[in-house]
């Protein structure tokens, strides 16, 4: 056991911080600031993926014959965390997650119609999985696709929280195409991934608290080519555990984490009060911070265990890849205020307005944080898994 | 230890519910979600004016109900539970202070207040201080200097409270917000909440008391919040218990998981504990007795639970709770500007802890 | 409403901490810090008992018909937590929930017998429900109480955690002497007020952690009178709920703990470090005794309404006692932790031990905690109860 | 970052899990639970040293097996799964800092640790001294004077680690427990351990060397004990699954009920967090990289995992908890000794926050 980087490794984490402090300008900042579209989709940001799919980042872990830089998870998970601490929205959900699902799973004319695209920065991929009745039991999803004799399916029904669908190229599109009696809820479901621009797809935006928009998606008598499949008919709900997986990872990153810690230190240290002190000596702010070190300093090796372990096995160990997620979106919350409380009153103020403190960014932190302990996954079945899989106690009781 | 509560209390609490549901709804609080209104309802403040609710402490010579503090904070409990888009708090929060401290020239402002006619404002906090007792505007020759942060409503101030210090010693001054040499710059709040940056360049202010007076004040300032989260977080855990009842998951109501009904539960129990600490702050500053560890107390709860609850019933909601189209959102962003207003969990537990090390160390004497 | 005490309800508070000093005596706090015996029973300790009788403190809030003083719950809550910060082990159980619940549902013989000697300090109860199979799930108890036809109960069993039943005089013993199919599990359950002495009760110490020791009870072939009978036949579930609501309010009383709060204090005031700083002016230990406080003022104002509404109503609501149960419980854990941590490493130090902190006090408190949250009803159903009677949510899932 | 384990780590654990578990039942340790008998099991600390096991980190020229720091974490990780009533922590966490520091003349009891017939201890703590690095123990001369409390196995020790300062500046000194000036009471303590309060009245100390030796020293002592920790949380919650599991309540297993198994999920992750932080302080402690921030970290969460998991798991057995002839209680014990032991959490993160004022913003340079 020896916990630390390789000399590559950290050449790496040095060279990707140093590439994204260029990348990120004062333009593309005041692009990302604007509310409802600080999760990315305008031209500088655009440009930008373009440029990190041409540089070779995106592709970082994957294999040479889709245009990748076969480094490890380690490496990936380095590069991701930075991108995270940089402040950049990366478009995880595509690159980490649907991305190796997609791998994994999709045929070859699928993989190559796809994946080089992922790696060049030129294509995004919203998720369509929850419902209006399907959220957290998301097997009980509605969602139709009935096949034809033409080898077409015809699909209808409606998903909610598809984020970045307004301007994703594919929909990652969970629907039931075989009989729930017989095949069970969850041998009955398939996986498409399918061009948003297919006849019959419409949106309509949901806005959030975090001033991040989301949307409803209609899919009405949309006709989709079996090719279209990822997997076999009725064998979804693995495509759908691996993909879930690995986003679990990616939302608990420590990178965007650290950074805010970073930049409050800085902030302490630069902010003297009245009697003449700097903040960052009053024992009280040392508490908060220390606090919140003491629980990044977990996520962060709770982090590279996890990638450690899919290069090591190419899997995740289902107890401690929820006691990731757990830990890392609660304490991420808990964390947030201590770090307010430091900032003070100010730190309410929002990105738009003048005399807030760190440009705003703790009030846009705050109103994006709550979502992290359901999405992905809700923390309720999070420690339901680890209670059945890290401690082999009985399931708890379900309806 | 008399928890009854009166029939006037009942009163006020029914008249001002009334009122405050009749007017504000989520769908009418749409409007202010963007910045192109003003978080400030006319209407709704003439009603309130027409009422009576807004003379509930002031006394009867000036127009008002002639109640006191514990009976504002039931108006100001009701607003919380709406999250109304009135000035309550600082404008009655201000008018109890000239009451207490003015003089006979202030008679207008107060008649003014009651008949709704005058919103007012307080400018306390400030940019780099974390210490709300200890100022750095200055007052001389009466003329206010230095610059305030998070002034609520300064735009539509009739009249502004400054806490400042004078010759080294802190005190509670009225500055007339309208004055040239007070520039607002108009901030962009978490609430949406009206707020302003101002400077003061030499504006005439009157010293209404001393440090004594700023006590007064601030811990009466700090309750009235308390007491809008006590509305607030209710309302929270409600729309909580109504949502999970409905919301249905593995063909059952996800109320009826224990982890959502425990956590629900440890709400419940958050919300019945800050309910207590502040009546027992409002009940002793009513009295007129030594409030200030029951004030920190109240405050360091009002932090504590409303950050607890607004996490959790944010959580328990899922993708509904961040939905702009419901109603809980906002609640979020007032349990978090609440909690940092006029000092945090943390700084009330070090004014707490100062009281303690001065020798405060039995609940009971 | 107006929260503070009227001048007598003060006077009385003064007058009965100025009583409860002189009677604890040296010699009886060191009859008290034997282990395995600090919960009484020693001869000061009984001589204590019957002086508070007699100078009419444990009836304080009782009938002056039994020989009680006729003041309300609050003044009787008062007596409570100032004999509790005293730290006299008074036998709570046996005044402030069988007695009362006796007064309740007993008749008039079994009262006139048995509360005179609960008011004047000469008679100790033990609780008989627990049982190696039955404890949360009270009502499945196995202990068998057979009536024959000249009016005498057979009982067989076995109860567990019977606390003090090495000098109690009484059991409090709950049994199932209905048919379970017929009248449902709660419905065939009686009450029962035994004498100890009676033939067929053996007790066999159990000793725990907090240096407590209490007993399993063996019932073998125990005849028992009709008479004995607490309510009616069958009837037991709510004299045992009535007594266990009395309880809750009881175990979280926020004497013991204002009075450790208030010892921490002074012994931080009273020490010196090396660099001359009294441990009471770090911040740290500010911060830890300002949370300590934080808390107990709200399970003071708790306790406080309480008291309140059994004076108002008679009753407890529900969903607020259980309520001060969980947070006086819980919340006694965390503050005893943070104390500890101001007291040092030497408060790990036994009470016997040389060079200990406040007499090892702590180290005592510390292990006796934890029994807190699941005695007296666990936590977990305590919290049901919240969500279903305080919130309107349906019922929890169980078997 | 490579979490592997390897083969000699392994070996390890496995050899040291056979000798614990073979000769450590809740029975055996019955023994100890009065004051009659000293907790200290000679044929065991004997058999840890027939295998090799208390020389792991001695180096091969004094018998050992001359493996690092990281090893032995593993054997005090197994010992703290059993609480071992034997002392390996001061001996061997001793024995280290003296192959480290000491010169030819300390052969003899190096090769005596590994055989199994030296027991070392360290006098740390201080009372009403809240800093470990600062002592008042003073020496002057080459003699010792001071007092220094919760010395553990010191009636047993043949030699004895000393922080005390000299002229103003911290150091490490080896003194001769025997020695009529250093007068030892026996005390109390919560988990049995023995240990006395140590006064020396001019007792002969050899430097062993500065403040950095010191750091040295506590740095690997601290980081003993988290690993202690890490081997008793998760056997306290290995206890736990399997009685929840065991223990019907309304006709199920309690662990089927989702509070009770999400109160240990929530054990789980504390565990795993624990586990985690401390081998990354075993880690950077090994390769003889700066480990300050990793130690305080380890600690602090040491402190922190083992009061929930402790706590938690008491709840979690009911009565069964704290029943003295069950095993769980004794761990709540150790829990507590070991979260007070060498600075609380809140000792732990008070120098994190001094270290992040000095600078030290960034987790990942």
């Amino acid at each position: 056991m020896k916990l630390a980087f390789t000399q590559e490794q950290e050449q790496l984490r040095r060279d990707i911080r140093a590439y994204m402090q260029e990348l990120m300008t004062d333009e593309l900042r005041a692009e990302l600031h604007q509310d409802f579209k600080g999760e990315g989709g305008g031209p500088l940001w655009k440009e930008c993926m373009r440029k990190l799919g041409r540089d070779g980042w995106i592709g970082l872990g994957w294999p040479k014959e889709y245009g990748g830089m076969e480094k490890g998870p380690m490496e990936q998970y380095i590069f991701f965390a930075e991108v995270a601490k940089a402040g950049f929205p990366f478009p995880f959900l595509t690159s980490e997650s649907v991305g190796p699902a997609l791998a994994s799973f999709g045929d070859e004319d699928l993989k190559n119609e796809v994946i080089p695209k992922i790696l060049s920065g030129a294509t995004n991929i919203c998720i369509g999985y929850s419902e209006p009745g399907a959220g957290t039991d998301l097997a009980s999803l509605k969602t139709r696709a009935v096949k034809g004799d033409d080898g077409y399916y015809t699909i209808n029904g409606q998903k909610m929280w598809t984020s970045l669908a307004e301007f994703a190229d594919y929909i990652w599109l969970a629907a039931r195409t075989g009989d729930e009696e017989k095949l069970g809820k969850h041998g009955s479901i398939s996986m498409f991934l399918i061009p948003m621009d297919t006849p019959g797809i419409s949106i309509t935006p949901v806005y959030t608290l975090g001033s991040v928009r989301t949307n409803a998606t209609y899919l009405q008598d949309v006709r989709v080519h079996e090719s279209r499949l990822v997997g076999a008919e009725n064998a979804g709900w693995k495509v759908i555990m691996s993909q879930l997986n690995r986003e679990r990872l990616a939302l608990v990153s420590h990178g965007p984490s650290t950074a805010f810690l970073r930049k409050v230190c800085e902030y302490a240290a630069d902010t003297t009060l009245p009697n003449g002190e700097r903040l960052l000596d009053q024992d009280w702010v040392k508490m908060n911070l220390a606090k919140a070190r003491q629980g990044f300093e977990a996520i962060r090796m709770i982090c590279y265990k996890q990638a450690y372990e899919i290069a090591k096995t190419g899997n995740l160990d289902m107890a401690e890849a929820s006691s990731a997620k757990i830990f890392g979106s609660e304490f991420l919350v808990e964390a947030t205020r201590g770090l307010m409380e430091v900032l003070g009153y100010a730190s309410t103020m929002h990105m738009g307005s003048q005399h807030n403190v760190l440009g705003g960014e703790m009030e846009r932190m705050y109103r994006t944080l709550s979502i992290l302990t359901f999405g992905g996954g809700t923390n309720e079945i999070q420690r339901d898994i680890i209670s059945i899989f890290g401690l082999s106690m009985p399931r708890p009781m379900r309806a | 230890m008399d928890f009854t509560i009166t029939d006037e209390e009942r009163d006020i609490t029914t008249l001002a519910s009334q009122i405050l549901t009749d007017n504000v709804s989520p769908q009418d609080l749409h409007q202010y979600d963007s910045r192109d209104i003003t978080r400030f309802d006319a209407a709704l403040w003439g009603q309130l004016a027409e009422s009576g609710l807004l003379g509930i402490a002031i006394s009867e010579d000036h127009g008002g109900m002639g109640f006191g503090f514990g009976h504002l904070c039931l108006l100001i409990e009701e607003c919380g539970r709406v999250l109304a888009p009135v000035p309550v708090v600082p404008t009655c929060l201000s008018a109890l202070a000239i009451q207490q401290f003015g003089g006979a020239a202030d008679s207008a402002v107060l008649a003014d207040v009651v008949s709704g006619k005058a919103v007012l404002s307080a400018a306390i906090h400030e940019d780099c201080n974390d210490d709300i007792y200890a100022p750095t505007c200055e007052v001389a020759a009466g003329r206010l200097t230095g610059a305030k942060h998070g002034v609520p409503y300064f735009e539509q101030a009739q009249s502004l409270l400054v806490v400042a210090v004078e010759g080294g010693e802190t005190g509670l001054y009225l500055a007339d917000p309208a004055h040239e040499s007070a520039q607002g710059t108009a901030l962009w709040t978490t609430t949406m909440e009206p707020q302003s940056y101002v400077t003061f360049a030499g504006t005439p202010a009157r010293k209404l008391g001393d440090a004594a007076a700023v006590t007064w004040f601030l811990e009466r300032y700090i309750t009235a919040l308390c007491a809008y989260q006590v509305g607030a977080c209710e309302k929270m855990l409600r729309l909580t218990a109504e949502y999970t009842t409905e919301r249905q998951q593995f063909g059952v109501p996800i109320a009826s998981f224990q982890a959502v009904g425990h956590r629900a539960a440890n709400c419940y129990i958050d919300a019945t504990c800050l309910r207590l600490v502040v009546q027992q702050a409002v009940s002793k500053l009513d009295a007129g007795e030594d409030a200030a560890t029951a004030v920190n107390v109240a405050k360091s709860w009002c932090g504590d639970a409303s950050h607890r609850i607004s996490t959790s019933t944010q959580h328990l909601h899922g993708g509904m709770g961040v939905d702009r189209d419901y109603s809980l959102w906002r609640y979020a962003l007032w349990a978090k500007q609440n909690e940092l207003q006029l000092g945090s969990t943390t700084y009330h537990l070090r004014q707490l802890g100062d009281a303690i090390a001065a020798g405060d160390f039995d609940i009971d004497l």
